[in-house]
């Protein structure tokens, strides 16, 4: 098999995949938590992206792990955040469907 | 002397040898490596639980004035393959209203993360699968899928009390393992390191031993390490007197048996991690090379589980509201003391 | 039989697994199901970053994600969730054209990756890639370290703030 | 070792700190922490005296606080014998007076502040001896001038302290201004504002003249306001408003003594010019004589310390200029000590009886023999008595002014109504009978906290001087001194002109008003011009009320009306210009901007009422809508 070895390409191509799911998730579910977990799916697809880079572009500098890393701590954050904020959207609207909650229109 | 590395090394030899005599390619032959590896870890830690389970009936037993199981074998031994074997035969009772996908994979995560762990744990000399890069990090992280396994079983259960008895576990368990981490960092900040091998290494006499330079992280780590384990006097998640017996009230026949066992691992992989960080691993407390190096280990290790069934019989069981504030208003604060004074020691000393 | 078979074998049953996980996440009906497989999509993540030697990345991966979002995940799953068994639609009625817009920036971006060359680079990873990652936090990233920590305590009595009951 | 002195300034601040954020409510623990620390700085500060002993340097440490490029800004320690004497004094006189305050505030809603004070005080004063450069002695000299004024105006709820502390503070603040004129030359000249290199480029040459001369008369300046010397003295008496413990602290042994401390520091720069000297001397013979002179007839306790303490700084200050650093220095460590015991003394005295008039007490020695004792001693020394601290450190000073006939007789004359008035004050206060009968059967020695200090420093006082007995081989005279050591002969004549001049002021007092054989009265009547100009001390005040504060009120009083009519007027025409030019706009405003702009709303208006439907209030509409149009961008690029 010649191009046997996975390429940066095949990463960024799995992770142009599951950032398209995640997209996919979010402009499509109808319940707030679903929709953060495809948030994640997408911050873990720009991981993918960023340790690949650092892999096979900057191996010395690490710079995409760190990156990374801190995608990591910032998506913890939001997270806890976010579910605070369902939690309370829940708790004034009875429910989390994201299409109920549509009294800032005409 | 009587280290098993070597008899270890003979035995593969023979196996790769014969292997290849019959055409395999070198490739298939390391996978073999690893299945025959995965087998035999997995042998070795159930026979420890199979002998824990029995030690600690006879230790609760001895205890209480009583004798324990004493027909089955010579003091009862072999009590516990008779228990199992029965469990194995039960009916797996499997309630209608279930959430059956998840009610299903629960103990299996529960089970094989619990024994994941043991990939990276020093045995003895030589008798390690694989020493991580990132050894207690990784042994962290792995332990958290035992939160998931419980949720998914209080949850998938759909039943109240299992339920409580998830969400008072994941609840527990998560806010011990803060302090817990917290606890480690100060090990790890004086080893330079995160593998276990390399910090067994380096307490290679008893003056060595990590839990002189870190006696407050020493006990936090095992005050954490026991609401880890959901022992006493940190059992809620599966207080019989309160939630009928928690997350596994619906459970039955092998997937208790499972959780069941996956308990004593923890309470074992607890102690692992005591002794490897704390108390030298493998290492002989009289400088290395003094006895067979996986006796001392496996003796150490007995010794904290021990100490561990001890308290469940001597301690009665927290409030659910005093268990989370002490997590969080005394151990953390305390690790938190911990780290900045080993920061402080490091500075001075070195 | 070949190494570089093992290597492809694993990252394509790792692809698998993060894709599957993916689209079970965004499509079960079962919020539930959906933080499972959340969870073992994030599991297979930090098995494609092992496969790219950041060890301690993925470690991190497991510990944060698997033991921390996806478990505030469950949790608000648990407390959200009305237990009805009603079947309500889970896709909102813009369903099918997102999935075209989805499946036109999908088939852009395969077009644009399919052959692009990089610059790889042949230099070695430095030899203890966890220390080098401290040290660089430490050195030169500790601002951005820093604004991540206070970050982090934002959020953290933000999240108090605003999930507390009046 | 040494480079970890700012530790000595470093705890008061700790102290400080602690106690206005934490210990504030616990008087205890507020009194504990603040003598603790300076405790341990007085320990500190005698290693470092050993250290500097053995090598006496002077030793620089320092890092740079704000650098400018080609300049920079340090804020570092000096420390060399000076240093270090000043250290020791002034953490051992804080000792005493903080572990005295115990005792003599006990009782005071403010306590915890009043040592929050003391400590910054301690802090500020340490830092400045510390300094090595004339931007950080400069900035803690303020600092002192703070905790002086917070201190005196302590009790603030009291008009005439909060009026003495606002005096003390404008008093100093005039000679701060030539101080920073000063600091500004020096470093116009030279460049830099360190010690060292300051002194190098005196020595080299490079900076000389008529520039030095302004420099260290301005840089005087300073000292003369903080040293409270004429004719910026006026202060210094006020101040004894504040409670007697930082009289004793601030006022007399440690902060009116940084002039002092900054003239010797600065000696070279004094040494290089003659002018300089002589206006240094002159000031501090003029000083010490007016001072001396008044408190031969006031009959407030600390006003007659006050006056005295004036006096000495003026010897001090006049031996500094006439370049005898070592006797100058040496009368600052000793006054330090017995003044300071005098103060606390008269603390316990005033403690007891709750009045500072010394004609309402009398026949005091019995009831509080400790304090008795102990002022007497410490008056003995003042004056001068063989063989006490005083004796050795004045006799310094006189022997300075050896070659200087006009300066010899009137420190002399000074000797001689210290002698008078202490010994008057002291035989008033404690012999005789009671004046004020009610307030003498109240009278009771006070605690133990107040006189274990007294005994402390009386112990200092009398050989605290030894140090420097000109006999001694490795004395005090080896120790500090400005270029090479000083060794005045020491001379039997004069040592025993001095003692005599001050036992004749002694048996004086004795006569007066212990023996009674010659009236007070009658002197006073006999020399009534005179005894008024004194009494009434040469009405400085009223002179220096007369010439600046009416003329500043008068000048006030001009730019109020001018104000008033002038600016006011002018303000108020405009207004009414402007109110017309309004009334004409806003018939503009109303019909042709507001069609204009009524028109254009009713347009947007007409759009928004059909374009509103695209919002549908869904974000996921949203986001799909930006996804695509991303998506679109990136496609026609």
């Amino acid at each position: 098999m010649a191009e046997a070895t996975i390429s940066l390409n095949h990463y960024l191509m799995l992770s142009g995949i599951l950032f398209t799911i995640g997209v996919f998730g979010v402009l499509t579910r109808r319940n707030a938590i679903a929709i953060l977990m495809s948030v994640e799916l997408m911050f873990n697809a720009v991981n993918i992206t960023l340790v690949a880079f650092s892999d096979f572009v900057t191996p010395a500098a690490l710079t995409g792990q760190i990156i990374a890393l801190f995608t990591i701590v910032v998506a913890a954050a939001e997270a806890a955040v976010a579910l605070a904020v369902v939690l309370l959207i829940y708790r004034s609207f009875k429910g989390i469907n994201v299409d109920r909650i549509n009294f800032m229109k005409w | 002397m009587l280290e098993l590395r070597g008899l270890i090394d003979a035995i593969w030899g023979l196996i790769s040898g014969l292997l290849s005599g019959l055409g395999f390619s070198p490739n298939l032959i390391s996978l073999i490596g690893y299945a025959i590896i995965a087998a035999v870890l997995f042998g070795v830690v159930a026979l420890i639980v199979l002998f824990l389970v029995w030690w600690e009936r006879k230790v609760s037993a001895h205890m209480q004035d009583r004798l324990g199981p004493m027909r089955v074998g010579w003091h009862g031994v072999i009590q516990t393959i008779a228990d199992a074997l029965k469990l194995l035969q039960k009916e797996d009772i499997t309630p209608k209203a279930i959430d059956f996908p998840i009610h299903f994979w629960a103990p299996v995560i529960t089970f094989v993360a619990a024994f994941m762990v043991y990939v990276t744990v020093p045995f003895g000399k030589g008798l390690i699968v694989s020493d991580l890069s990132v050894g207690i990090l990784y042994i962290i992280a792995i332990t958290t899928f035992t939160v998931i396994g419980l949720l998914m079983a209080g949850w998938g259960s759909n039943n109240k009390y299992s339920l409580l008895g998830g969400f008072r576990s994941a609840a527990q368990v998560i806010s011990y393992e803060v302090p817990l981490t917290l606890a480690l960092l100060g090990v790890i900040m004086i080893a330079q390191t995160l593998s276990l091998g390399a910090i067994v290494t380096q307490q290679d006499t008893i003056f060595k031993w990590y839990v002189w330079r870190q006696p407050l992280g020493f006990a936090i780590f095992w005050i954490a390490a026991t609401a880890e384990c959901n022992r006493t006097p940190f059992d809620l998640p599966e207080a019989d007197s309160e939630l009928v017996a928690g997350f596994v009230t619906e459970y039955s026949g092998m997937k208790f048996a499972m959780f069941f066992l996956a308990e004593f691992v923890n309470m074992f992989t607890a102690s692992v991690i005591a002794v490897t960080l704390f108390f030298g691993g493998w290492m002989s407390p009289f400088g290395p090379d003094f006895g067979p190096s996986w006796l001392w280990f496996l003796g150490k290790t007995l010794f904290f589980v021990f100490v561990l069934m001890w308290f469940r019989w001597t301690y009665p069981r927290l409030r659910v509201d005093q268990l989370m504030g002490f997590a969080w208003k005394v151990l953390l604060p305390l690790a938190f003391l911990n780290i900045l004074l080993t920061g402080i020691g490091i500075y001075i000393f070195d | 039989m070949s190494d570089a078979f093992l290597t492809n074998l694993t990252f394509y049953v790792l692809s698998f697994c993060v894709i599957a996980g993916g689209i079970f996440v965004v499509s079960s009906r079962n919020l539930f199901h959906s933080a499972v497989f959340l969870v073992f999509t994030l599991f297979s993540v930090a098995g494609i970053f092992v496969m790219q030697h950041a060890y301690f990345l993925a470690a991190i991966q497991v510990l944060i994600y698997v033991g921390a979002v996806a478990m505030l995940m469950i949790f608000g799953v648990m407390l959200t969730t009305q237990l009805t068994n009603v079947r309500l639609r889970h896709v909102n009625e813009q369903a099918w054209p997102a999935f075209a817009v989805c499946l036109f920036f999908l088939g852009f971006l395969v077009y644009g990756l399919w052959d692009t060359p990089f610059k790889i680079s042949q230099a070695a990873a430095p030899a203890e890639v966890t220390r080098a990652i401290g040290t660089l936090l430490m050195t030169e990233y500790v601002l951005p370290f820093e604004v991540v920590s206070v970050l982090l305590l934002v959020a953290l009595i933000g999240a108090v703030v605003i999930a507390k009951k009046e | 070792m040494l480079q970890n002195a700012w530790i000595i300034p470093a705890l008061p601040l700790l102290a400080f700190v602690l106690i206005v954020f934490f210990t504030h409510r616990h008087r205890a623990l507020s009194a504990g922490l603040s003598i603790g620390a300076i405790v341990a700085g007085f320990i500190f500060s005698v290693t470092i005296l050993f250290k500097v002993l053995g090598d006496p340097g002077p030793h620089e440490f320092y890092f740079k606080w704000l650098d400018f490029g080609t300049w920079d800004l340090q804020m570092g320690l000096l420390i060399d014998p000076l240093t270090a004497i000043m250290l020791l004094v002034v953490t051992i006189v804080s000792s005493c007076v903080q572990i005295y305050s115990v005792g003599y505030m006990q009782g005071d809603k403010l306590f915890s502040r009043y040592f929050a004070y003391i400590s910054l005080f301690s802090f500020s004063m340490l830092g400045l001896v510390l300094a090595n450069n004339f931007a950080e002695i400069f900035i803690f000299w303020e600092l002192v001038g703070l905790t002086s004024y917070l201190l005196i105006g302590f009790w603030f709820e009291k008009k005439s302290a909060a009026d003495a502390g606002k005096k003390a503070f404008i008093t100093t603040r005039a000679g701060d201004l030539g101080f920073i004129v000063g600091i500004l030359i020096i470093f116009f000249a030279c460049g830099t504002l360190n010690f060292q290199e300051v002194f190098a480029k005196i020595e080299t040459g490079a900076f000389a003249g008529g520039l030095v001369t302004a420099a260290a008369i301005f840089v005087f300046a300073g000292a003369v306001g903080k040293s409270a010397q004429f004719p910026l003295h006026v202060w210094l008496p006020d101040a004894m408003e504040g409670p007697t413990p930082v009289s004793a602290l601030i006022h007399a042994a440690t902060m009116v003594a940084a002039g002092v401390y900054l003239v010797a520091r600065t000696m070279t720069i004094f040494a290089a010019s003659e002018t300089a000297g002589l206006v240094v001397a002159i000031i501090g013979i003029t000083t010490s004589f007016m001072a001396a002179s008044i408190a031969l007839v006031q009959n407030d306790i600390k006003r007659v310390l006050a006056y005295s303490t004036v006096s000495q700084l003026g010897y001090m200050i006049m031996a500094l200029g006439l370049g005898a650093l070592t006797a100058g220095t040496f009368h600052l460590l000793t006054h330090a000590f017995f003044k300071a015991l005098l103060f606390l003394a008269a603390g316990s005295v005033i403690h007891a009886v709750h009045t500072n008039d010394i004609q309402e007490m009398g026949g005091l020695g019995n009831k509080m023999r400790i304090t008795a004792t102990t002022m007497f001693i410490a008056s003995f020394s003042i004056a001068g008595i063989f063989p006490l601290s005083g004796f050795w450190s004045k006799d310094e000073i006189v022997a300075a002014t050896v070659g200087h006939p006009i300066f010899l007789v009137l420190t002399l004359a000074v000797a001689f109504m210290t002698a008078f008035y202490m010994f008057r004050l002291c035989f008033l206060t404690f012999t005789g009978t009671p004046r004020d009968r009610k307030k003498f059967d109240h009278a009771q020695e006070s605690p133990k906290s107040m006189t274990v200090p007294l005994i402390i420093l009386a112990f200092l006082s009398v050989f605290a001087g030894w140090v420097g007995i000109p006999w001694l081989e490795h004395g005090y005279s080896s120790f500090v001194y400005h270029h090479h050591p000083h060794h005045a002969e020491p001379s039997i004549l004069l040592m025993i002109i001095s003692l005599s001049i001050g036992l004749s002021g002694i048996g004086l007092a004795y006569l007066i008003y212990y023996k009674k054989s010659i009236s007070a009265d009658a002197i006073a009547e006999r020399f009534k011009p005179l005894y008024t100009l004194l009494y009434n001390k040469y009405y400085f005040d009223e002179i220096y009320d007369a010439i600046i504060v009416q003329p500043c009120y008068a000048i006030c009083d001009f730019w109020f009306w001018f104000d008033q009519r002038i600016v006011d007027g002018a303000v108020n025409g405009s207004a009414t210009l402007t109110i017309w030019w309004s009334i004409a706009k806003r018939w503009f405003d109303d019909h042709i901007v507001d069609g204009a702009v009524n028109g254009l709303g009713y347009t947007v208006r007409g759009a928004g009422g059909i374009l509103r439907f695209a919002q549908t209030g869904r974000l996921q509409n949203y986001a799909l809508v930006i996804f695509a149009g991303v998506i679109l961008i990136w496609f026609l690029r």
